[in-house]
């Protein structure tokens, strides 16, 4: 493509290797001023490299970048940022124990003489910003104590403070509510109307039909091709991104529940500041059935399930697997109930990253037969049931066996994980965002093995902030909201609109408190 | 009664003031992401530096600043292994445990025709009110000057880290570095800069050991300050002012033990020589507890990982 | 060139370039201030290896750290800094000493009791650290340094009471001859052994004027021990599980309080062993006063470090300080130089050790510009 | 870390490197020349190292001058713990020494080990004797009768004392402590006795050789309560004694050596303990041929091993030459100074 001022961004050309990986191989990507681009490609493809290398975070080995027509040569952060760029990164850059302000103000301080900060004026100048774009957010609050959808805005801020022309998210919406994703869409035009230009990464095809004028498609490191969006239907976007394809719609069975394995009585947790969180909650999930959760982040997900999992305290209330309450025991009493959870952060309770992918595998067993014996590891017998499970899986590579867990990308890792879980033929599946972060492919295989873990009659409590998720998967959808089951609908009997409602806090068979 | 307290407190702060020069320069390393256990060493090598220039120029305060320039120079050796090399930090502060006394000592050698202590100092640094008191609580009360350094120490660490830009910066790289140079903070150099400055700091704390509670370096001039130090940092929770309070309660509990010495107090002096340290696990069990260390602590930072 | 960048991937080369910077920056230092390191490296090298019994000597001073060692590198596996073994080793040789005192059995219940008594007590020791962070989250550092001071002066309690003091000497009592574990210690020195060793010059010398004893063969199974601990069993599994990720490991079940003071109690107990083994081993077989750390604990860190933290690998650093720290006495002996370039020459070495974890990822780079210039 | 030797008493400077006794010049048997060329002298230093500041280092110095007097062959070896005693007393025995000397008591047993393993070496022990039974017939014991010069600085301080207060700072108890201690408890006595007034000596240890800072703190307190004269045994800690003194400008009383040089306005006095010249004299006895072994050398006032230095501006000569009679009065036996506890005990009743 000719190099033109038309252009915010023209990318030509650009390879960067990691170690022996070519993650880009000769990668283009031209942007339009003014318009909404969207980056499409699998896990791993090479969207958020591309990106750091715009950025400066990393340095291609080949490759030219123009900005505005001009060539520039981008090798660090603060370059990207004289020139207008801001990025809002995949996994947040914000200091946990600082305030909103003081993470959107880092490194471009207001200051009084001396460098003393001015945090009056920087709190103004923050909160003009929020005014101007209807990004809300409370300036003082630390960002360890707000939702992800409001780090999610504290990071779009931080770009825009610095007067960044053109925005880079890099998969804005993996953890943000429905009702987030259409303020944040709405945001975009916004900062269009601005003058601003924007390039989205997501996975979600939807939210590209939604929101783009463009999209590249990246796979595996080449580039394959760019689109107008208007001319392309969702399928045919799954399909370039893939390579051959997909079925994007969850194929399923009426549910068949039997008895009732799992319940959920009264139950209250507080919060880390010893607020209550879970507030007299019950529900039950029968064998062969999937109860999903829906709910807004913050309302209580994770207590519940740290409560039930016994990371926390229950302050009343039972938890029982097939009549036994497990309730305020211990993590491991949870796990030989026969409950296996697949936890939301799965890097930091679900696998033990520099284990390796053998020792992960048997996190839970690593004590029973035949993994074991006389407190001494059955290496052979660990290798070859973890072998099994990354044929069974598709762990890819298909020899990582013996390697750190930390060199998998994140959708490997979740396999692993799912793998692990199911292989423990617990009674109880507890899956909190499985799906988190991965691409079309791999959540249709996520997908898939719950509910065929369903149809071989395990009770599955689905915990997901993905309204679509639930709606298309979950047999029974109970609304979280305020710590509490407000209402429970079985699939079919309601629409998105209703549940997204009661997320919400709104009204409905008068049954909200 | 008044002697007796203006004794407690004279020996309290008397005792500390090293302490907290080194405590401090721990703190502003770890609060930039860099583990330092090489305090000791560079307090060794400041305590000699700074009587050995003290000496040579006759003026201590010369003595003193050429001592944080050395503890500087040799925290150095730290920045590179640890920040530029991405070493394991712990390694590298126990070799410069190791290195520092064996430096110290050997360059005492060549400057001090063989001998391994050098030659008393002309000049100590000054006593804020000058020189001996007759009265019993004045001369008690009457502090070094390092002890009054010390607290400015603390209290322009405490501005600069928590009002200013460059304390902003530098807390933000010990918290998260890869949010810190996506910003375009550079990592290095603030890493860099913080370990100096903990062996500038360091190298003060040594050098009033030998500048002001003592008038020389000998070899065991500092034998121990630079782990008190650095378990004062942590019970200090990494923020300058409960550094500052550790090393005080530290040198409240010797002075006391001192001082049931003097009043002839019926335990054994080996179980009140204990005490200082008893105390203070007491102290950290019941009002202390746990202390979590900046997130990136004794993490070399490497760009792109997560 | 493949070939190169295997090797240089392996840790055991970071270690000997390592040493070999130590060495190359302690003869610039010795070159410096006007000695000829040729001529110091010679009498290292013969200090360490001129003589069958120096050999020994080495082994015997190399047991103790080596154990110390094995405790730092076990906690560190587990994700604990035990910067305690000095005090875990000085109230391990007090309580060696006061029951190899005070007890006087045959030496087949009495060398286990003395040994087990050291063991415990550094366990009870590093115990304490662990029960501390278990419990309170009270960092292991902290409580470690107050906890070596504390059994300092314990253990100069300890020699100053009466009960256990040696009049006229600033020492304990020592333990009983039947705490002894040194080969043959009777009949080495009686006539039919001394007839019998005057044949071979080489045991002679080595059983007569050295104090070789069991301990480094302690030292290896414990090594081994520990080895196989953390890597074949499953209560290893969750240690090293801890270490790594203190949430996952808690999520998966695994009692993270509980195996934090195991640890440690482990740790604890290897530092404790160590100084039963030096009070059964060699001579004075008691404590004295103490008026510095002797640093049979730190030194423990040091090792562990060079050793990479492996335990295995605790035997051949062990070995190496041993040497260094037996046969550096013989540079400033024979050519004059200060002690102190022994204590620059380890400390270089161990910084050296820090800074060549870099080599690996170079050997990547290495590797990565042939596969650049193969494109 | 580094220490100073635990039955050591004393702190000093090595560029300070002897220091002669007020009252005669030279040593015993300096007035023999011998030729030592080739003789070959070791001495192993106990886990204080050779830097002690203290009786290791002065030992050493006493060689070095040897060395210098008459070509000996001289060297050290550092012991870093007690295990290393018997290695590098091996290690003195492999090069072909013809003495060597073990520093500190805490070496004689295994020095008797040695020595008996090498009965053709002749070995000198400082700070120890033997009793006669198991004296081994190739050890020369060389002690120090540290209670002498301790007895005159006392009584110099009774004598100088305006407040009737003086301290004492130990470092960890010892016997050789006990002598510093006790000998000079029983000079303030006596010059109470002499003054017919009160005088009270407040004794502290440190339980450290090293903690200067402790040093400070503990003479702070003393000088606070009253004291206005501080003698020190304890090393490291006594220059922290000597600077609080400097700082309070009060007195401080030295040891080993003369430590006036450390603040000389406030360093009133010091109790010389020489080390270094019973090194050099019973080596050159040894050299001479002289079978030194078997015996314990005593060194006190007769035999100019200790003493107080001459220079005496702080006090005036009245106190001075008051002391030289106390001295006077000690080598003609008239005074016994006591070195342990249940000495000093009955020497206390017997001035009532
Ligand atoms: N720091 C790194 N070191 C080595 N390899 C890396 C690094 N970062 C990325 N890669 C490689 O580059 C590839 C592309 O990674 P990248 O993060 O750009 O993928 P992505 O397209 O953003 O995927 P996702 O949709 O999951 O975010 C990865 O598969 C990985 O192999
Ligand atoms: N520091 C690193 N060193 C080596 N390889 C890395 C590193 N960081 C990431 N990788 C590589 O990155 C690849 C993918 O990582 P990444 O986390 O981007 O995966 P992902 O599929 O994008 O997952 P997610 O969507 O959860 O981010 C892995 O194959 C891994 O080899
Ligand atoms: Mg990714
Ligand atoms: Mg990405």
């Amino acid at each position: 493509m000719e190099v033109s001022s038309d252009y915010a961004v023209q990318m030509h050309g650009i390879t960067k290797i990691f170690g022996t990986f070519c993650a880009l191989d000769k990668v283009d990507l031209d942007v339009k001023k003014g318009t909404i681009h969207s980056l499409l490609g699998e896990n791993g493809a090479g969207k958020s490299t591309l990106m750091n290398v715009l950025y400066g975070l990393y340095q291609a080995d080949e490759g030219e970048i123009y900005l505005n027509g001009e060539k520039v040569n981008i090798t660090n952060p603060n370059i990207a940022i004289a020139h207008g760029i801001g990025m809002v990164h995949q996994h947040f850059m914000l200091v946990d124990n600082f305030t909103v302000t003081q993470n959107i103000i880092l490194g471009n301080e207001t200051t009084s003489r001396f460098g003393v900060l001015d945090m009056k004026k920087a709190r103004e100048h923050v909160e003009g910003l929020v005014q101007k774009y209807g990004l809300e957010v409370d300036p003082d609050a630390k960002v360890e104590d707000i939702s992800v959808g409001m780090q999610q805005r504290v990071e779009i801020l931080k770009a825009l403070y610095r007067g960044a022309d053109l925005l880079i998210l890099d998969e804005p919406t993996a953890v943000l509510t429905p009702q987030e994703i259409e303020d944040l869409i709405e945001i975009m035009h916004n900062l269009i109307a601005d003058g601003k230009t924007i390039i989205i990464i997501t996975h979600k095809l939807k939210e590209i039909k939604e929101s783009s004028d463009t999209c590249t498609i990246i796979r595996r490191g080449k580039y394959i091709d760019t689109v107008n969006v208007a001319d392309e239907d969702e399928e045919e976007l799954a399909s370039k991104m893939v390579g051959h394809a997909v079925q994007l719609v969850v194929e399923k069975t009426p549910a068949q529940p039997g008895e009732v394995v799992f319940e959920i009585d009264n139950l209250n947790v507080k919060d880390d500041r010893g607020l209550p969180a879970v507030q007299n909650l019950s529900l039950q999930v029968h064998a062969g059935e999937i109860v999903g959760i829906a709910g807004i982040d913050g309302n209580g997900q994770k207590e519940l399930i740290e409560a039930v999992t016994n990371l926390t305290k229950a302050e009343s209330g039972t938890v029982k697997i097939k009549g036994e309450e497990i309730q305020n025991t211990n993590p491991r009493n949870v796990i030989d109930h026969k409950i296996a959870t697949i936890h939301e952060d799965r890097q930091k309770r679900g696998l033990v990253m520099d284990f390796t992918v053998a020792e992960n595998a048997v996190l839970e067993k690593y004590r029973t037969k035949p993994y074991s014996k006389n407190g001494m590891l059955n290496r052979a017998e660990i290798l070859s049931f973890t072998n099994g499970l990354i044929k069974d899986y598709d762990v890819r590579p298909e020899d990582c066996a013996k390697h750190p867990a930390r060199g998998l990308s994140g959708g490997n890792q979740q396999k692993v994980i799912i793998g692990r879980e199911v292989a423990n033929e617990p009674d109880l599946l507890i899956a909190v965002q499985p799906t988190r972060g991965l691409d079309v492919g791999a959540i249709e295989y996520v997908h898939k093995t719950l509910i065929r873990e369903r149809d071989r009659g395990r009770a599955i409590l689905l915990v997901s902030l993905e309204l679509d998720e639930i709606m298309s998967v979950a047999d029974t959808i109970d609304v979280l909201y305020k710590g509490q089951i407000v209402d429970s609908f079985r699939q079919g009997e309601v629409d998105e609109k209703t549940i997204g409602l009661l997320m919400a806090g709104g009204e409905q068979n008068g049954k909200d408190s | 009664m008044l002697n007796n307290i203006s004794l407690l407190i004279g020996n309290t702060f008397m005792y500390s003031a090293p302490l907290i020069f080194g405590a401090l320069g721990g703190v502003i390393s770890e609060r930039s992401g860099v583990v330092n256990l090489g305090i000791e060493g560079m307090m060794t090598v400041g305590a000699f530096v700074g009587t050995a220039v003290g000496y040579f120029t006759g003026n201590p305060w010369i003595g003193f600043l050429v001592a944080g320039l050395a503890g500087g120079l040799f925290a150095l050796l730290h920045a590179v292994a640890s920040i530029t090399f991405k070493a394991d930090q712990t390694i590298s502060g126990i070799a410069l445990n190791l290195i520092g006394p064996g430096l110290a000592l050997f360059l005492c050698r060549m400057f001090f025709s063989g001998a391994t202590m050098t030659q008393p100092v002309p000049h100590k640094l000054p006593k804020i009110l000058g020189g001996a008191q007759s009265n019993t609580v004045a001369q008690n009360l009457n502090f070094d000057s390092t002890v009054i350094l010390a607290f400015v120490a603390m209290l322009v660490m405490w501005f600069v880290l928590y009002r200013t830009k460059w304390g902003l910066r530098v807390r933000s790289v010990g918290e998260h570095p890869a949010a810190a140079d996506t910003l375009g903070i550079s990592v290095t150099r603030t890493r860099y800069v913080c370990v100096i400055l903990s062996g500038v700091l360091a190298g003060f704390g040594g050098a009033s050991m030998t500048l002001a509670v003592i008038q020389q370096f000998t070899p065991t001039a500092i034998s121990g300050q630079g782990f008190i130090a650095l378990a004062a940092v942590i019970f200090g929770k990494w923020t300058p002012q409960g550094a500052y309070g550790a090393c005080l309660l530290f040198g409240f509990a010797q002075a006391l033990a001192v001082f049931m010495g003097l009043v002839k107090v019926p335990i054994r002096s080996e179980i009140l020589a204990m005490l200082p340290y008893i105390l203070t696990i007491i102290v950290l069990i019941l009002f202390v507890g746990r202390s979590v260390a900046p997130k990136s602590d004794g993490l070399p930072y490497e760009k792109g990982t997560r | 060139m493949e070939k190169t960048v295997k090797i240089l991937k392996k840790p055991i080369t970071s270690t000997i370039i390592a040493i070999v910077c130590g060495f190359a920056v302690a003869a610039i230092i010795l070159a410096v201030a006007g000695y000829n390191p040729g001529a110091a490296f010679g009498s290292l090298f013969s200090g360490i290896f001129g003589k069958p019994k120096y050999i020994s000597n080495v082994i015997i001073k190399a047991t103790p750290i080596t154990l110390t060692a094995l405790s730092v590198a076990f906690a560190y596996k587990v994700g604990l800094f035990n910067i305690g073994a000095e005090g875990q080793y000085i109230v391990g040789a007090a309580a060696a000493n006061i029951v190899g005192y005070l007890c006087n059995f045959p030496p087949i219940i009495q060398i286990p009791l003395v040994v087990l008594a050291g063991t415990a007590a550094g366990a009870l020791w590093g115990g304490i650290v662990g029960l501390l962070k278990a419990k309170f989250g009270i960092h292991e550092v902290l409580t470690s340094i107050m906890l070596n001071w504390i059994a300092f002066y314990l253990s100069n309690l300890i020699v100053n009471t009466t009960m256990f003091h040696q009049p006229n000497s600033t020492a304990a009592y020592p333990v009983n001859a039947s705490s002894y574990t040194m080969l043959l210690p009777n009949w080495k020195t009686s006539d039919a052994g001394l007839a019998a060793l005057s044949g071979n010059k080489w045991l002679r010398e080595v059983m007569l004027k050295t104090d070789v004893n069991f301990g480094f063969l302690v030292a290896i199974a414990a090594a081994i021990f520990i080895s196989m601990l953390l890597y074949r069993s499953t209560k290893g599994y969750e240690l090293r599980a801890v270490g790594m990720n203190r949430d996952a490991a808690e999520f998966a079940g695994i009692p993270v309080a509980k195996n934090i003071v195991i640890t440690m109690l482990i740790a604890g107990a290897l530092s404790g062993l160590a100084a039963a083994l030096v009070i059964t081993g060699t001579n004075p077989h008691r404590i004295s006063t103490l008026s510095a750390f002797e640093n049979s604990g730190f030194n423990g860190l040091s090792v562990a470090f060079i050793a990479g933290s492996s335990p295995i690998g605790c035997i051949f650093a062990g070995l190496l300080f041993g040497g260094l720290l037996y046969g550096g006495q013989s540079i400033q002996a024979n050519i004059g130089a200060p002690s102190e370039i022994i204590n620059i020459m380890t400390g270089t070495i161990v910084f050296f050790v820090a800074l060549t974890k870099i080599v690996p990822a170079l050997a990547v780079r290495l590797e990565k510009r042939g596969m650049r210039n193969a494109k | 870390g580094t220490g100073t030797a635990v039955s050591s008493a004393a702190g000093s400077s090595a560029a300070e490197s002897t220091a002669s006794v007020a009252s005669a010049a030279g040593t015993t048997s300096n007035t023999t020349s011998v030729d030592g060329k080739g003789y070959k002298i070791r001495m192993v230093t106990d886990t204080g190292g050779v830097n002690d500041q203290s009786f290791n280092q002065s030992s050493w110095e006493g060689l070095q001058n040897l060395k210098k007097d008459t070509g000996a062959d001289v060297n050290y070896i550092e012991s870093k713990q007690e295990s290393d005693y018997a290695t590098n007393l091996d290690k003195a025995a492999d090069d072909e020494s013809k003495l060597i000397w073990g520093i500190g008591f805490a070496m004689a047993q295994s020095i008797g080990t040695a020595a008996k393993a090498n009965p053709d070496i002749n070995y000198a022990i400082v700070d120890n004797g033997y009793d006669a039974k198991s004296m081994p017939a190739n050890v020369a014991g060389v002690m120090f009768r540290a209670q002498e010069p301790s007895f005159i600085v006392g009584y110099i301080a009774g004598k100088t004392t305006k407040t009737g207060k003086v301290g004492f700072v130990g470092g960890i108890t010892s016997n050789i402590i006990d002598q510093f201690e006790f000998g000079y408890k029983a000079g303030v006595a006596y010059a109470a006795k002499e003054l017919n007034k009160k005088i009270t000596v407040d004794a502290q240890y440190a339980e450290s050789f090293s903690d200067s800072s402790k040093g400070k703190a503990i003479a702070n307190s003393m000088f606070s309560s009253g004291c206005d004269i501080v003698f020190h045994a304890a090393g490291g800690v006594g220059v922290g004694v000597i600077a609080a003194a400097k700082d309070a400008g009060k007195y401080a009383i030295g040891v080993d050596r003369d430590q006036a040089y450390l603040a000389p306005q406030n360093v009133l006095t010091s109790a010389l303990k020489l080390v270094h010249a019973a090194v050099e004299d019973v080596s050159k006895k040894s050299m001479s041929g002289e079978k030194i072994g078997g015996k314990t050398y005593t060194y006190g006032l007769t035999e100019d091993a200790v003493g107080i230095p001459e220079e005496h501006k702080l006090m005036g000569d009245a106190t001075y030459n008051a002391a030289l009679k106390v001295e006077a009065d000690i080598k003609s036996g008239k005074i016994t100074p006591p070195a342990t506890k249940a000495e000093f005990e009955k020497y206390q009743s017997s001035l009532k």
